[in-house]
């Protein structure tokens, strides 16, 4: 019924011309000193069916883009010049009125913070109705009713239900999903979304694509979809279009695009996406290519040589570590149930190894990694580190053996103390040992910076007068400044844009080259865990589920979590994007207990060479 | 995946490196007309304070019985008071005792309470719930409130009053300074610093407190209003400053009872704790708008 | 719900309790001796001592303290030291006197405040934001007390508008003393709810669930109030709470002024005339405004945000 | 016959605290409680009666003294009833409230005035026979007429209780309590006795309102909410309301309270009598007078002027006047060592007429170089602490009744050297300890029965106190009541006590 009904404000002309027609977009923004050109002269068109991905790396002026298309720009600071037509209808210059019988009625929009983009103290059912009541679609009871059905619609189980909480109660995937169901609500011709996967993690972003394009196909609006992964690209677009600076600098079939982009910004895209599978059983590491920004030319990965050293003990040791959080409430702060964070982990790194712990959020990993180094102190378990078990060392002792094992961390914005000059906090830690004079300290320093391919005059420079590519180098520096034997890199690169993601990735892994060091390696980003990893550990819910050389693993999945993973990382062949594939419409179950809970024992089962697997119950099918 | 977005940290990150201090100071003082006037008015106040012996035409203690309550006139700019006392001069002096006042209680709160702060939120613990229990029954209390309350165990007078304004803001110190450095705790660089082996007075002290500064500072200057007017309204129950010293309270306090006599040392008082605690505001807002964004506006 | 209500409310046992040791502690410090202050200069030692004998201030400290307590606990806090009068009949006396000026005050300083702040924050940066910016940063500055006495003597003294001594008697009668003082701590309260509503609303103006709902095609009033101005209320709230005991404590130079009965006269009173029984009867009194306060601020915070409910 | 109406008094004060006139200390309570009871004897309105001749038969109707004042025969007016059907008034009543004056357990800080009776006994229904220790040739006067020796009635006071008296007291007086209002500043209201035996009061309620706030107090009078008001002892004050209004009629009783300052004889600086005599001579003791004119007189010694015995501007000896004088001061300081002056520390009280004074001593001391560092506590903490002995410069205003004897009871004599324990009395300078004081003097002076010889003997020992420097008299501060035109008080007030009938106040316009 209502979905069967169209109106004039969408429908002007006949679906014959492009639903959504951009020409010479050019927005500004009004600052101290003038007026600031932020898109700058963009044009591209969407059809009716049609996904168009905008594609370019952060601050390209994608978003500008999205919002000046639905006028959603502050107008007091904002100039939108140029022309947007929907279905033929002029917006440029449209009276406000006019423009919000547009908004949500002749198109929709996602934006990237489900998280953020609800109002929290209303129920998502009102906020769904709300659209339809702003139209004069629906009015009070129905347009409930209808919001029912709109959650239906987007796949959410219980959806009556559902319709009366809060966003809070809801998850991430959920909260996005009903952010989906907002925008279509009114079954516009067009949808924008703005990067609406990019805050979740992969199994829950495969579910949303699929969505779109199932929701696309059913109601045959234009999509305008903004992204900058290429994995995502090929996964959804018919058409992609490339920003840099404000400027379109490439705009084609996606197709074409995979098959030969011409611009070198293009390339470095592509250069960055994982391509799963390609790594065979029993291969190495491999350094990203490089794309020269000036000619476009892709400079040809190096080999990685093999740096593990299997003859010697590991370096380092970790057996059945535990970490649980006590969760209180009450006057009394009693115990009512734990974080089950790290359950019963267990591996061995060799010197000049790198072991990659993979999952989705909150499964532990950056738990296992702080336990290690014992910034957490973990319940049970040992970590042996250059033949000293780290847990239960008293204060001093720990000190000297944590020389051994040093940390990098996610974010280079804020690993840096904004107020030491960089030299300084390289030069700390080497200090704080007492391990030479100031003299050898500046030394070593300069030595540090060069050898991550900093000027050694950055020294007397503070943080934020660096790059964060260059700032996640000074960390590594420092980090180097022990000499230590483990790295623990935790979503070391995960901060960075992809070129220079690719980088430090190489410079990490010529550094194991060069001085032997070891890597535990954090990360959900399955393109760099695929280059970077001589074995792979798979976390699910606190536990490692799989764990083995990264070829075997990546080629051979066993448990039915880590198939699952591996097949929802967007991969960049644009053939996988006709196909719409059954994705589950599961949630990330969360790793709260009772207070009383006890783990069930686990067995492993071995599956090849040092390829280990736990043994599942009947709660996976596989 | 995610890109680098605007992280927000709660630091003092000058936009401009190179400009340092000096810049953020520029940014504080000549953000805005209205700052600028404040900032000027609050220099003339301090210069007024701190020349108030070259300034002031007369001793604001020296009674003159044959001059009482006369009206403004060339030799007595605001004219007399009840003791023959000259308006103009005791106003100069009071904003002595004001100033002092405003500036001394939430240096030295600011002081104790980043100290009690920084312990909490640093070691955790028993000494965190101990601490945070008590200053969030002492937040509960309004500062003037808490301050009669005090005043009236430790009897009023200048120094007495200055410890229980101080009293009265430890707590809001505490509260920001626990908050900040349990973020600033869970920043990579401390933890950085402890997988480094760094010792915990050397992380407290380069890695912790420069970082936790801001906040502070820009809380400081919002309560250099606050503490005057505190004293103000102190001194005007009649624990605050003590007679004959000048305070802008007692002189209101005093000139009430003179009304009659000579309005002119409530309007001038009145007129002066009004600019100054304005000024402060204006200032203080600003300070924070630059140094402390993540508190609000 | 009821067991966060619950937990809550013991909370606040604690809470109490703790502020109860303070200020019999603080009575007992206090110099200057009270069998002196209640019966003058000239009384004989026997007189002092026996004095002392009944009120129990020769008891130890622990004892007294017990007394103290229980009496609390039955609504006993004793007699004045000074006129012999339960210290419970003093303070329901002047309980309604402080409650109506600070809830008057309360009223009208959120009825005009939040309207202003909705206006400045709408017209951010316009003429009519600068405006409500002055004012509420000239009634930020602006001593209660001072403005209270220039009120006074405007209408009170030279138009002779409004009474001048007392609370009255009666309800037209009290309503007519209530509007000076009230109007006086409203002004001050009008400005900090004024700049409080602004700043939380500009804040709230700038999430993205309002760019959500710009999006769906809401018009800006339906923005401003459905999902600005409530989600400015949780700040607001607190605010409020807070604002609300200022104005308690805003209200103890006030009742002075317009010399008005009331629970911070009565307090300030017997401050200065040392009534042990009065000044921990006004402190107690005091001190559950406070945790009542913020026990009803929490509440009120249950009330409108979802997300705490389930917590 | 009384017109009705409401006349409205506003006194500087926080709440009434007892209305029983043996256990008040608040001054200002009296003014209902004088109206509330009767004593035997008055003051003709309003003035202390010249030397020699008696007060107004109130209660009494007549008296007889023997020859060495030790006995006094008083008749009483009969058919006199209490309010509220407490009974006629008999000997029996007035027995009970001399007995209750004197005993220690019951009575408050007004007991040492009437430790002289030796013994009260009944002559008939009619008449009372008062036993002295001592002569006392003006026990009428000095004793019997003052507040504290209203006549209460025994059956109410054994009916209610002492509790019951303080807040619903029972008199004979011109008018009954009608209401304690629970504000305090609200005060008292009191409903006009039609049965008083000097006919009805004029106005038919009477309101004791307090208001402690000098300017609450100022506005409430010149709005017209109150029709009299106390007066603020502090300099300009008179002269500024009278600026506003300047009908308002002021009326002021002498002597009032006396001022004194008694220097610490045991600790430097004032050990030393050249610094004592410095620190007199460097008081410039009339301008403070004229400061507080028109409340505030100059005394010369201990006993006011318009008191009997009281030294004059005239009879002063010169060399105990200690005329202001600040070269002298200088002198004496050079002699003693300090030709630049000195500094000690001071306390004195908040309320107005101790700091007002204080705070003009310490600048007219400065001009001479010596630095008195003013502590200004609250009132109450001040006596507190003033009474273990801690001030270094003591101060004192207190209203005594035209007693010669009575200031160096309480200022001079060994017996009432304040002590550490605050159980002491008023000597704060130790005069007798430190230093061989009067104390024989003051024994011969108290037998002696002829009131001439006995003012002679308390002149020789003021003379001997100013000599040695031990207590300086500053001045008396009158208690003053500003009073709105629309009132007219009946009779003019000159001297007294510090409250005064208002059955004749009447409101004209
Ligand atoms: N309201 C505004 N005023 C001024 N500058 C703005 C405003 N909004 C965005 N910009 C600037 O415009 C540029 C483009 O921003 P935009 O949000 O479109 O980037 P983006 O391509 O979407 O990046 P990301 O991938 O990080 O989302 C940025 O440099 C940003 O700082
Ligand atoms: N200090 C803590 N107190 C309580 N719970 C915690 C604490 N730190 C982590 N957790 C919980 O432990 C679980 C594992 O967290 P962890 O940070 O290790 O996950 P992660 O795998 O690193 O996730 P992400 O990919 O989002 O970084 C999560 O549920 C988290 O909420
Ligand atoms: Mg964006
Ligand atoms: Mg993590
Ligand atoms: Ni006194």
């Amino acid at each position: 019924m209502t979905f069967e009904r169209r109106d004039a404000a969408r429908n002007a002309e006949p679906a014959t011309g492009p639903v959504l027609s951009v020409r010479d977009l050019r927005t500004a923004f009004r600052t101290r000193s003038g007026w600031l050109p932020i898109v700058r002269g963009v044009s591209f068109d969407i059809a009716e069916r049609e996904t168009l991905a905008v594609v370019g790396e952060s601050g390209s002026g994608k978003s500008v883009t999205a919002l000046s298309i639905m006028r959603l720009l502050d107008r007091a600071s904002s100039r939108i010049e140029g022309s947007v037509r929907i279905d033929g209808r002029e917006l440029v210059g449209l009276p406000e009125a006019e423009m919000r019988e547009m908004r949500g009625r002749a198109m929709g929009m996602v934006f990237q913070e489900a998280m953020t983009s609800l109002n929290p103290l209303l129920t998502v059912g009102d906020q769904i109705a709300e659209v339809l009541e702003i139209h004069r679609l629906q009015e009070g009871a129905a347009a409930r009713e209808e919001a029912v059905r709109l959650l239906e619609r987007v796949r959410i189980p219980g959806a009556r239900a559902r319709a009366m909480d809060h966003p809070h109660a809801l998850s991430g995937g959920m909260r996005q999903r009903v952010m989906i169901a907002l925008a279509l609500a009114c079954r516009p011709r067009l949808l924008i979304a703005d990067e609406p996967t990019t805050a979740l993690d992969v199994t829950i972003q495969s579910q949303i694509l699929q969505l779109i394009k199932e929701l696309q196909r059913e109601e045959g609006m234009g999509v305008l979809f903004i992204t900058h992964d290429m994995g995502v690209v090929a996964e959804i677009a018919d058409r992609t279009v490339v920003m840099l600076g404000g400027e379109v600098v490439e705009s084609d079939e996606t197709d074409a695009i995979f098959a030969g982009a011409r611009h070198p910004y293009t390339r470095a895209l592509l250069a960055a996406v994982p391509r799963l599978g390609s790594r065979g059983v029993g291969s190495g590491p491999e350094h990203f290519p490089l794309v020269d920004r000036a000619s476009g030319e892709l400079r040809p990965a190096r080999p990685q040589p093999d740096t593990v050293d299997r003859q010697a003990e590991p370096v380092l040791q970790v057996r059945n570590l535990v970490k649980r959080f006590d969760l209180r409430s009450g006057f009394f702060a009693k115990v009512t149930g734990r974080v089950h964070a790290v359950e019963n982990v267990s591996f061995d790194l060799r010197a000049g190894e790198t072991l990659s712990l993979v999952g989705e959020s909150g499964c532990g990993k950056s738990t296992t990694g702080r336990a290690v180094m014992r910034l957490v102190e973990p319940n049970s378990g040992t970590v042996r580190v250059a033949g000293a078990d780290l847990v239960g060392l008293e204060a001093r002792r720990l000190r000297d053996v944590r020389r051994h094992i040093q940390m990098i961390f996610q974010d280079p914005f804020a690993s840096l103390n904004p107020r030491i000059p960089v030299g300084a906090a390289v030069a700390e830690p080497f200090l704080t040992h007492r391990m030479g004079t100031r003299a050898e300290a500046r030394a070593k320093v300069a030595d540090l910076l060069g050898r991550v391919g900093l000027d050694p005059s950055a020294a007397s420079r503070f943080p934020q007068q660096f790059s964060g590519g260059q700032r996640q180098r000074i960390c590594i520096a420092r980090a180097l400044a022990l000499d230590p034997k483990v790295i623990v890199a935790d979503e070391s690169v995960s901060g960075l844009d992809v070129s220079i993601k690719a980088q430090v990735i190489n410079l990490l892994m010529e550094l194991q080259a060069s001085l032997g060091i070891s890597y535990l390696f954090i990360s959900h980003d399955m393109a760099v865990v695929e280059r970077i990893s001589h074995q792979i550990a798979v976390m699910y819910l606190g536990e490692i589920v799989e764990i083995g050389p990264a070829g075997s693993v990546f080629s051979s999945p066993q448990h039915p979590y880590t198939r699952r993973l591996i097949s929802a990382v967007p991969v960049p062949d644009p053939a996988r994007r006709r196909e719409v594939r059954p994705v589950s419409n599961d949630e990330i179950k969360s790793p709260i207990r009772p207070a009383d809970y006890e783990p069930p024992a686990r067995r492993y089962r071995q599956v090849g060479e040092n390829h280990l697997v736990q043994e599942w119950d009947g709660d996976w099918i596989p | 995946m995610t890109l680098a977005t605007d992280h927000h940290h709660p630091v003092l990150i000058p936009s401009d490196p190179q400009a340092g201090l000096l810049g953020v100071l520029r940014r504080i003082l000549f953000g805005r007309v209205s700052t600028t006037l404040a900032f000027a008015l609050v220099v003339l106040f301090v210069l007024v304070a701190a020349f108030a012996p070259l300034i002031a035409p007369y001793d604001p203690l020296r009674q003159s019985i044959i001059q009482i309550n006369r009206l403004p006139s060339a030799a007595n700019w605001l004219g007399t008071d009840q003791f023959g006392r000259d308006v103009f001069s005791r106003l100069i002096y009071g904003a002595r005792n004001s100033l002092i006042f405003g500036l001394l209680s939430p240096l030295l709160a600011a002081i104790f309470g980043t100290l009690l702060g920084i312990t909490a939120g640093y070691f955790g613990g028993l000494a965190d719930r101990l601490i945070s229990r008590v200053v969030d029954l002492l937040l509960a209390f309004p500062e003037l409130l808490l301050a009669i309350l005090i005043a009236a165990v430790l009897g009023g007078g200048f120094w007495n009053i200055i410890a229980v304004i101080t009293v009265a803001f430890i707590p809001g110190f505490a509260r920001v300074a626990r908050a900040q450095t349990l973020a600033v705790r869970q920043e990579p660089y401390v933890e950085a610093a402890i997988s480094m082996g760094v010792s915990t007075p050397v992380i407290l002290v380069r890695h912790v407190l420069p970082n936790i500064t801001a906040p502070i500072i820009a809380l400081m200057t919002l309560w250099v209003a606050s503490a005057i007017r505190l004293e103000a309204a102190l001194s005007f129950l009649g624990i605050g400053t003590q007679p004959p010293n000048p305070s802008w309270g007692n002189i209101i306090r005093d000139g009430l009872n003179n009304l009659f006599g000579s309005p002119w040392p409530i309007v001038g008082a009145g007129l002066a704790i009004t600019g100054v605690v304005l000024a402060f505001n204006l200032l203080g807002d600003a300070v924070r708008d630059v140094l402390d964004p993540s508190t609000g506006r | 719900m009821t067991r966060y209500i619950l937990t809550r409310l013991l909370d606040a046992i604690p809470t109490v309790l703790l502020v109860l040791a303070l200020v019999f502690l603080a009575m007992r410090i206090l110099p200057g001796d009270p069998a002196i202050a209640a019966l003058g200069e000239l009384a004989t030692p026997e007189q002092l001592a026996s004095f002392r004998e009944r009120m129990g201030l020769n008891e130890p400290l622990w004892m007294q303290f017990i007394t103290f307590v229980w009496g609390v606990l039955t609504l006993d806090f004793g007699s004045s030291l000074l006129n012999n009068r339960p210290v419970l009949d003093l303070i329901l006396y002047n309980l309604p006197y402080t409650i109506e000026l600070t809830v008057a005050a309360m009223l009208l300083g959120t009825v005009v405040g939040i309207p202003l702040g909705v206006l400045a924050a709408t017209h951010r940066d316009r003429w009519p934001d600068s405006g409500v910016r002055g004012f509420s940063l000239i009634g930020y500055a602006v001593p209660d007390f001072y403005l209270g006495a220039l009120l006074l003597i405007a209408f009170s003294l030279n138009l002779g508008w409004f009474p001048i001594n007392g609370g009255g008697e009666g309800f037209l009668d009290r309503l007519h003393h209530l509007v000076l003082p009230a109007v006086t701590l409203a002004m001050v309260k009008a400005a900090f709810i004024g700049r409080l509503t602004r700043g939380s609303l500009l804040e709230v103006l700038s999430r993205d669930y309002v760019r959500t709902a710009r999006a769906k095609g809401a018009r800006e009033n339906r923005v401003i109030y459905r999902h600005g101005l409530r989600n400015a209320l949780l700040p607001i709230a607190t605010g409020l709470g807070l604002s609300t005991l200022a104005t308690l404590s805003g209200s103890v130079a006030i009742e002075l002024v317009f010399n008005r009965p009331g629970i911070g006269k009565l307090l300030i009173s017997a401050i200065a005339e040392r009534d042990y029984a009065v000044i921990q009867g006004g402190v107690v009194v005091f001190a559950l405004f406070v945790v009542l306060i913020n026990l009803l601020m929490d509440l009120v915070y249950v009330f409108i945000d979802p997300r705490v409910r389930v917590s | 016959q009384g017109a009705g109406g409401t006349l409205r008094i506003a006194f500087a004060a926080r709440g009434l605290r007892t209305m029983d006139p043996q256990t008040s200390i608040q001054g200002v309570d009296n003014w209902a409680i004088i109206h509330v009871h009767d004593k035997l004897v008055d003051l003709s309105p309003w003035r202390f009666p010249p030397e020699g001749s008696d007060p107004v038969p109130r209660l009494a109707t007549s008296w007889e003294r023997s020859a060495d004042a030790r006995t006094w025969t008083i008749r009483l007016r009969e058919g006199v009833p209490f309010h509220k059907g407490y009974g006629i008034m008999t000997s029996d009543d007035v027995k009970f409230t001399f007995d209750r004056l004197r005993d220690p357990v019951r009575s408050g800080g007004v007991r040492p005035k009437f430790q002289n009776i030796e013994d009260v006994s009944v002559d008939g229904p009619a008449a009372v026979v008062f036993r002295l220790k001592q002569p006392d040739p003006l026990f009428l006067l000095g004793v019997l007429s003052d507040y504290d020796a209203s006549v209460m009635s025994r059956r109410a006071l054994e009916e209610k209780g002492e509790k019951g008296i303080a807040t619903d007291p029972i008199g004979t007086g011109p008018y009954s309590l009608e209401t304690v209002h629970q504000d305090p500043g609200q005060g008292v209201t009191l409903l006009a006795n039609p049965d008083h035996f000097d006919g009805p009061p004029a106005t038919e309620r009477l309101q004791c309102l307090y208001i402690a706030d000098t300017t609450a107090r100022t506005l409430a009078l010149l709005s017209g909410d109150v029709h009299m008001m106390e007066g603020v002892r502090s300099p300009g004050w008179a002269d500024s309301i009278r600026a506003q209004k300047p009908d308002l009629v002021f009326d002021v009783v002498s002597p009032g309270s006396f001022f004194t300052i008694h220097p610490n004889l045991t600790v430097k600086p004032f050990d030393d009598p050249r610094l004592r005599q410095a620190l007199f001579h460097a008081i410039d003791r009339d301008e403070i007078a004229t400061a507080i004119a028109p409340i505030s007189q100059r005394t010369y010694g201990l006993n006011p002027p318009s008191f009997p015995g009281g030294f004059t501007a005239e009879t002063i000896p010169a060399e105990v006047a200690y005329r202001y004088d600040p070269d002298r001061a200088r002198q004496l300081m050079a002699e003693a060592g300090v030709p630049n002056g000195f500094a000690f520390r001071a306390d004195t009280s908040q309320r107005e007429d101790y700091s007002a004074i204080m705070l003009m001593i310490q600048d007219q001391l400065k001009r001479v170089g010596i630095d008195m560092q003013l502590n200004i506590k609250d009132h109450t903490a001040f006596h507190a602490d003033q009474n273990t002995g801690t001030n270094t410069l003591s101060q004192h205003s207190a209203a005594l009744p035209p007693v010669p004897t009575q200031p160096i009871v309480n200022y001079l004599s060994t017996a009432a050297t304040v002590k550490s324990d605050g159980k002491g009395g008023s000597n704060f300078s130790r005069y007798g300890t430190a230093i061989p004081g009067i104390d024989d003097m003051l024994e011969a002076a108290l037998a002696e029965p002829d009131l001439a010889k006995r003012l002679d003997l308390v002149r020789r020992i003021e003379a001997k106190a100013l000599g040695d420097a031990v207590i300086l008299p500053v001045s008396t501060n009158g208690f003053m009541i500003v009073r709105s035109p629309a009132v007219d008080l009946g009779y003019k007030v000159e001297s007294g006590y510090v409250n005064w009938p208002l059955t004749k106040a009447r409101i004209v316009a």
